[in-house]
């Protein structure tokens, strides 16, 4: 059994290995995820919101409907876990 | 950033990783897992994720290692792998 | 000398004096810098869900150095409730009201309407109400998951 | 020989990622402890925030926190602040990382509570009866 999953774990990581090859140079300024949708938010970030800091400023206004399911799914947690654990109090 | 941080708390990061998962006694691996959530604080800190390392250091050195103790100390502490 | 320990016997206390006298004094200190990264989101590392995990960490140390009576004394279950799902209503609330108010979903600048503050400034004061909102709840969730885990599910004795 | 030392300083940080995700993935399907692989589940998603928060980084640029006066004087390159997409999306995914392991931790304490034991193979004796 241990075998197994030592194998398949080896054979994952050697595929994901095999992947990496084709990603960009670590620290390349000219990666594809930076080069569509971010230099919007660098240049315009403090133009249209007043926002220094650009994490507030997606997290809050342009990322909006992420963050408000998000407090959804952490609400949904918590009343998961008091519904599992809780006996009720004789 | 300087590579040689960097490389150096990779490594360390690689070690409590390995360390987490061959402990036997689950209270200590547990305190081996805050210690792993420390480092990659530090690793994204000095990656310039300023927000991420903030909310590494808050929840998962903090809030998870609490979780995680009074679960065990609920249940067993022996593993047998 | 006597007295001290007799005092430390016959009160409601735990053991330690020094780790109890030492958390009364540091859980106001802890409490007033959450409420500064929630405010303070907007210039420097922080927000919402890191201001909230900070004031979910003051009332988990009481509950962690007195015991867990106490930590259920300072903050009561209701209460909990109570600000979880005031702060998860705070964000749908906003977004719906923007909404209300003849503008698309989660666009504060429409709020310009309702009090005139211009509509740049409204963008950057609305992310303040949401991460309030995000604050309190994840506060509430926070200390409940402590609660809940850390005492088995009947919330009797703790750690 | 020259092309090889490229490769590694260009992708080393890649190749962290994947021993780490390899650790954790082992731990979740091969470890009998059910609190041991939510440890190792736990691991696996550091490994993904690992790879997410890479991909952003450029070589010198500073941390996403501006200076208000000066953009609006100069303006600003796109090419000097790292890049924020991905730091949003992991903060949102580790607060959901956190809600996760909650919930599992209940789980584990009720079956706990059932069979008295977190071993696997043990509760599968127990269940089959």
């Amino acid at each position: 059994m241990k075998a197994l999953a030592l194998v398949t774990t080896l054979v994952t990581g050697a595929i994901l290995l095999y992947g990496t090859m084709d990603f960009p140079a670590w620290g390349d300024p000219q990666a594809p995820a930076s080069a569509h949708l971010s230099p919007h938010y660098i240049e315009q970030a403090i133009a249209e919101t007043q926002v220094p800091n650009i994490v507030t400023a997606i997290l809050g206004d342009y990322r909006g409907y992420d963050t408000m399911f998000e407090t959804v799914v952490i609400y949904c947690a918590g009343l998961a876990v008091i519904s599992i654990l809780r006996r009720s109090r004789s | 950033m300087i590579w040689g941080i960097d490389l150096l708390i990779l490594l360390l990061v690689v070690i409590c990783a390995f360390a987490t998962i061959t402990i036997k006694d689950l209270l200590s691996a547990a305190i081996v897992f805050g210690v792993y959530s420390f480092l990659m604080c530090l690793l994204w800190a000095e990656m310039g994720a300023v927000d991420v390392a903030f909310m590494e250091a808050t929840v998962g050195a903090g809030v998870s290692t609490i979780l995680f103790i009074g679960a065990i100390l609920h249940t067993s502490r022996r593993s047998k792998d | 000398m006597k007295l001290l320990q007799e005092r430390i016997k016959h009160s409601k206390f735990g053991e330690s004096i020094i780790i109890e006298t030492t958390i009364r004094i540091m859980v106001p200190f802890i409490q007033l810098f959450g409420l500064y990264v929630i405010v303070h989101g907007h210039y420097s590392p922080g927000g919402g869900f890191q201001g909230g995990v900070i004031l979910g960490a003051s009332f988990i140390l009481i509950g962690l150095g007195y015991d867990f009576k106490t930590s259920l004394t300072r903050m009561k279950e209701k209460t909990n409730i109570i600000l979880g799902n005031l702060g998860a209503l705070i964000f749908t609330g906003v977004a719906l009201l923007c909404a209300l108010m003849g503008g698309l979903f989660l666009d504060y600048s429409v709020l310009d309407k309702l009090i005139p503050l211009g509509a740049i400034e409204w963008r950057s004061f609305g992310i303040f109400l949401v991460e309030v909102g995000v604050g309190l709840a994840v506060m509430s969730i926070m200390v409940s998951l402590f609660w809940d885990i850390c005492s088995g599910g009947d919330l009797d004795e703790g750690l | 020989m020259e092309d090889f030392i490229a490769l590694v300083i260009a992708k080393y940080n890649y190749w962290i990622y994947v021993i780490l995700m390899m650790i954790g993935f082992y731990a979740m399907i091969g470890k009998k402890n059910l609190v041991k692989k939510l440890l190792g589940m736990n691991i696996f998603q550091t490994a993904i925030f690992l790879m997410f928060v890479s991909a952003g980084v450029k070589k010198g640029g500073s941390i996403p926190i501006l200076d208000k006066y000066e953009v609006a004087a100069n303006g600003i390159k796109a090419a000097q602040i790292v890049n924020p997409l991905p730091h949003v999306l992991m903060l949102t995914a580790i607060v959901v990382a956190v809600s996760i392991t909650g919930v599992a931790l209940a789980i584990i304490l009720r079956i706990y509570r059932e069979y008295g034991t977190l071993e696997e193979d043990e509760i599968m004796e127990k269940f089959g009866k």
